[in-house]
């Protein structure tokens, strides 16, 4: 924010830092060529969409926030936070090498640790543009764990199996397919667009374990094993939350185009309808199923038909955009009722939004891909065959076994040594006073009275020297 | 001697009450928000697809502090300004106070009504 | 999000995903020109602009629901969440083309029914990013409605009014001006920029038709028939839903550009001005009236202004933004007094936020505009005459008549066959248990006890198997 | 938004706004060049982050709501809703002019009175991007001041210092580097890229002089003289506002390039790692003080490490980034603790974020910047010697001592004539009923029970006529 | 003649205490939320690094009239179900009822109850 | 025989008055959130322009179970600690219990105070 005279100036000072990230090629002159001004416009672009992902980061944990109990809310809001931050650096330190560095027999990347020497960088986007999009994506994978460990997590065994999952399990599954590694490589390349498999159903499956490990909250469940409802808290919150998931979308599905070119409105487009539809579908669903149009799922639903369309956001229609949501959205419904069911207590649906939707949608380009691309087949009700549908089913088994074995195993050790659940005193109490020091809501919001401070009990009627006017 | 005259409501009918008592020249009136469980029963909420009985419904306590001359009128309004018929409406009982005091003044039994 | 190697290929996808949505021109080559690179500005401007316009409907949900009470706050969070979905699916499959299709008689379009053949494009603007722009505006003009409809519709009720404006009544009323329609050919067409009679008025006659079917909130009128408080449960979300509505507008107003010329930071000049001088002027307002700020006026001060500002934004200088913005914040609270006055119930201010100053704003534009364009002639204050004027009254006119009329059989059909207004004991009780099955803040914010769950009643101490760590 | 066919067009609408903004460089014409689509890109990527700035508001607001108390709740969100207006109006007429128009002495600027004659244009960017970008940045400094004072000012007093801040003080401030004067044109220039001391310090050393003349809240001192915790109201609410503060810092750092050019993405990456870096440290900090990683420091160290870049987020490496905002975590804790003991109530910390952490950020430049460029010399610790950092002392230092004296004697002014502070019982019962006229929490909220309307007590059985469905 | 039976309770301890009250045949109850003091002392929280002290612990108040001859048998009811044999389990007191009234029907004493 | 005091304070008053309580030795209390209606009136509410007015104000009802002893004294305190001398103030009162009964270990009468 200097004030200079000359534009030329501004340009060289990108040059400087374009230098410092070690690449030059598209480098501003005094000249300026229609490519140098379209790679700045993929920049442009693709760092707006890394901010709206990024936001993303605010609708879960609005969402789960929402969704679960009062006293609990101040811990969750602090595990997103925290997830973000603590992703941040784990993916900036190693992750980013792990997903996208050199290739070591399709498994994993081993170059530019820390942003440093050989870090990748894509198409016309500098390398921190392409970090920056990365790092938001391992964000989100991350935080869709909580709301399924939601009100009986220790915070810091959270805390550190957060910087494991940004750091080493995401980076890994996405090496497999965006960072180059051996799903890529199949006769027919996996194809997950922006992430139903690599960052949705991973966060998904890892959510599932961790719900596993952990058991159900305390009276989640009758003597006779049949699930109770825990009404959410706040269901302003969780509506607030899916609509700034959705626009957060927006840059989530359109931005995986990493290039400001004609492919982006479309995604739009699909990704649109396939929330409109799957919020509809899942009303419908809960509505026939207990004869109300309950509203929690119906967010659900929505962030189904999202998690549902982001592999094949590209790839099918608008026909098959709404297809694909309005099945997600009933898929939904059917699998949190499961979910509950068998015992698995998941507060705000994250195994079945983010895990079950998300594989899901994976398959669905198998099966909606409209025609043949340099990236897919066209699908089985394209009569593309079941080439591409192979191939997803490939992707999306072995992200499944691999995330479910991995984090599960590391739950279980975390379970084994610094324990992972909160004693029963704590849970029944809330977590916000036990893990964080203080309620979520002030003594003037729940029923509690006006607390006493340790040092004096008298002072409420002191007036302070300063305070008059 | 004083009377502690106390109803258990319907919610919506405290206005009425209100009237009623300050009608009947009552000065002062507290009130709590209480729940009820009681032949009214409770209903039933879905949550994500699953069941649960609220029992407890939300009523409102409302205390007046009386003379004795003034605790069966007081019953009285009570009970014609929180009817409404229908099951729930409510109890009003009245129990013994031994001792009043106003905390501003320090007047003691009637005086501090 | 697939790995490449060379930009080029990149504009492949493009241009493959172009051609889906049949159109070529501004396909990318390896050689690109600077006419390619704008047409891909142009583009990228206005789905942003979009992505700003769709979270606005977080911001109508929030006013909504922060200025009504907390017995009924899922009911709206939920209307707003199915305003979006029902009317993207709408406008989607009819909606646009009714609204952008090849004109008939310049009273309806008629093609490109589900984006399909003949779906219209405008400028350099892909087929879906013009559609997604639409969509979003689409579902703005029918959110607007529930607020004053708030506390006593019937939830499937009103989501079947929520179809019909976004699929019909609203797409006519754009046609007439935006599609090409007989406003957009008077000899001097009526001008609104970016829909202060085309959204917000649309709008805000609906939610009048709505708000008189219904008749007022049990409790609204006194017995002497004079109106009484309900005050707002939430100002946080209020002033919240405000600032996000703000933020939106910057995606609505400069957006309505539909290229990413240099017209766009006038347009957010107008729109800031004009807001801030909204909420000035309403605050001073409801000060003098009432002898207190109201937050909550002042909040549909700012969104006045900018309903104000919204037809005339790119026509009107600074200092006419200002006098719009400060005139529609004072107009603001005189009509909501009035609107109380004559029994009207409409607990969020939508009819005079949006119908009222949607019709000053676009007669302002007859008052303000500085000087002739190719789009308006000078308005009667800066010397040009009444030609505009006579234009901008005869659209307000004719849309308010139509709208009126449409919106008012709409709701009276409802009312007489599935029924509009819901019980008065729903009504008493709040619409969020009888509606949707459970109530929009849980047991432990609101004074009700934890509820006991149908299957068994002695669970709460029930430890689950897994709950130890 | 009108239907045209040529988009041509469009670009002679642009040209003819432009010249009505007084500039006509970059009119598109037929031909198109590349230069001109580089400034359209400029010009939307400001833009974009105007708006993204001006979505701070909100942020602030939460923050400040969240960590202060029920009662005063609609009067905080009150006043930064009023924060924004006031300052768009007062900027926009005299503070844009002070700040950027032609030099008078190095001290203030003079011309472009009402964004008139002379009005300041940078770069590429037209005269109404500048503005809008430049806006929202006044409206920020502005707005870190309502935090401190909270929960004891009068509405009127703090209206009366916001149009000072945003029209005077924060334009002087903001011209002497920004806008050419003294410290721009020392032999080392100061650095402050965007705005770590021109807008963060200034407005939190302004929040310390109210803070100061106000004094502590009423029991926020025993009386043996120690601080008494006054615990946050809603947790949620501050944990949103630090994400959408978090999202709009996406827009202050890299719009404050200015350009879209290949400088964007280093900012991004610079501004993430420190706002990671920021929170964890605060909570590692507070953790080991107080036995609880406590949420509401762990935000405030986020917006600690955020405050703390915004100087050299240009100028250094991500490992700089990552110490300067883990430095900033720790102070921020240490600053609240200080401020907490030495009788300064700053109930959500605004002094210690913005004031402490905007000067340390600023000195940084002095010590991280990793080499010499056009703008900043080599830091201290990669051997630039202490040219840089002597500059950077004296700015912070003038800018201190300048806020201080002219804040202060505004807040005295204040306080000596209309008052500043509410008295004992309005503080008491909260300022919202007493300076709006109702409680920001309805009766069904908080623990108080339906309030009779003035006009008629009997109403609630009444049943309107249009009741029926 | 009338007795009100009154138990401060565990909030958790609300669900067999209704049940145990239901299986005595109790037909109503009314339930407040209060804040208890007492031998269970609070506890200690911190907010932004300063402690406070919580001392007011969330309990419930569950009020039962009943006839004279079944308030033993409720106060015995109570005892059981809202024992965990922990610090802060709470108290139950009896009070004599001068009058009780149905609000819906005007019955009075024991029909009342 | 055990006395039920209870007083109806104003909100602010609460720490004197728990202060007073426990330099009187006495143990334990039960505080509930209530709405006062009094001789102190209400005030009046302005929103979207219409006035109301709300005459239930926040009030704080402490309750103290103790000994026929205690309870002249525990008056006094509550008295004192609750006193501004200014309208509102409240009241205290106090009533006969019958029986008391400490739920954790089934002490009874003054043993379970
Ligand atoms: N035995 C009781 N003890 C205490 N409160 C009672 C009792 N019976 C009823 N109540 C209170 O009175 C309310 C109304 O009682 P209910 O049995 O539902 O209706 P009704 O009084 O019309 O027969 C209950 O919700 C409860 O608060
Ligand atoms: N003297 C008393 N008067 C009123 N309420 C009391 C009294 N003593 C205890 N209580 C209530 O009973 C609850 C439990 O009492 P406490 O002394 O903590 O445990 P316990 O009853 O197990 O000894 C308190 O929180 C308070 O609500
Ligand atoms: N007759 C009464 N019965 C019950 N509660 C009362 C009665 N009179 C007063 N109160 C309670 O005492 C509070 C203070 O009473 P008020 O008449 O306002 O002041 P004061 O006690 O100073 O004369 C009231 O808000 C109410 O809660």
């Amino acid at each position: 924010m200097m004030r200079l005279k000359k534009w030329a100036v501004a340009g060289a000072l990108g040059a400087g830092v374009v230098m410092l990230w070690g690449e030059a090629a598209w480098a501003q002159a005094t000249e300026i060529s229609a490519e140098d001004v379209q790679a700045n416009l993929d920049n442009v672009f693709v760092l707006v969409a890394a901010v709206l992902v990024i936001f993303m980061q605010a609708g879960f944990a609005l969402v789960e926030a929402g969704l679960t109990r009062a006293k609990s809310v101040a811990n969750i809001m602090m595990k997103n936070l925290m997830d973000f931050c603590a992703g941040a650096l784990a993916f900036f330190a190693v992750g980013y090498a792990i997903a996208f560095g050199s290739d070591v027999s399709g498994v994993v990347g081993s170059s530019g640790w820390f942003l440093g020497d050989g870090a990748f960088q894509y198409g016309t986007l500098t390398v921190p543009v392409t970090f920056i999009f990365q790092v938001a994506f391992a964000a989100t994978a991350a935080t869709i764990v909580s709301g399924a460990m939601a009100e009986r997590t220790k915070f810091r065994s959270y805390f550190f199996y957060s910087i494991v999952i940004s750091g080493l399990i995401y980076p890994i599954v996405v090496h497999w397919n965006w960072g180059g590694g051996w799903l890529s490589t199949l006769s027919t390349p996996f194809h997950d667009f922006a992430g139903s498999t690599m960052v949705h159903m991973t966060g998904g499956v890892a959510a599932l374990m961790g719900a596993m490990v952990l058991g159900p909250r305390l009276g989640k469940y009758g003597s006779d094993g049949r699930p109770r409802a825990i009404p959410a808290h706040n269901i302003p919150y969780a509506v607030l939350g899916t609509f700034i998931l959705l626009v957060g979308w927006y840059g989530f599905n359109p931005g995986s185009e990493l290039a400001a070119d004609g492919a982006i409105g479309g995604i739009a487009v699909t990704t649109t309808l396939a929330a409109a539809a799957g919020a509809i579908a899942a009303m419908i669903a809960i509505w026939m199923k207990s004869g109300k149009p309950d509203v929690a799922m119906a967010a659900n639903g929505m962030l189904a038909g999202l998690v549902g369309i982001t592999a094949g956001t590209a790839a099918v229609s608008s026909i098959g955009a709404i297809v694909i949501g309005a099945a997600a959205g009933f898929i939904v419904v059917a699998a949190v009722l499961f979910f509950d069911r068998i015992r698995i207590d998941d507060p705000v649906g994250a195994i079945s939004v983010h895990g079950v939707c998300g594989a899901f949608g994976t398959i669905c380009v198998g099966l909606f891909a409209t025609e043949d691309s340099d990236f897919w087949k066209a699908g089985l009700f394209y009569g593309g065959g079941t080439d591409q549908l192979v191939s997803q089913v490939i992707g999306v088994a072995a992200v499944g076994v691999f995330v479910a074995v991995t984090a599960g195993l590391l739950f279980l050790a975390i379970k084994s040594t610094v324990g992972l659940r909160v004693s029963q005193e704590e849970e029944l109490a809330g977590l916000d006073v036990f893990e964080h020091g203080a309620p979520g809501y002030g003594p003037d919001v729940t029923p509690v009275l006006a607390p006493t401070p340790i040092t004096d009990s008298r002072a409420t009627a002191t007036v302070p020297t300063g305070a008059s006017s | 001697m004083i009377k502690l005259v106390t109803a258990v409501i319907k919610p919506h009918m405290l206005e009425p009450v209100k009237e009623g008592l300050k009608s009947a020249g009552v000065q002062g009136v507290t009130v709590t928000e209480v729940n009820g469980f009681g032949r009214q029963g409770g209903h039933t909420e879905t949550y994500r697809g699953a069941e649960y009985s609220v029992d407890l419904i939300p009523k409102l306590k409302v205390e007046v502090l009386c003379s004795i001359d003034d605790a069966e009128r007081i019953v009285d309004v009570m009970r014609k300004c929180a009817h409404t018929g229908k099951i729930g409406d409510g109890k009003v009982w009245v129990v013994d106070v031994d001792r009043l005091m106003r905390v501003r003044t320090g007047e003691m039994g009637d005086d501090a009504v």
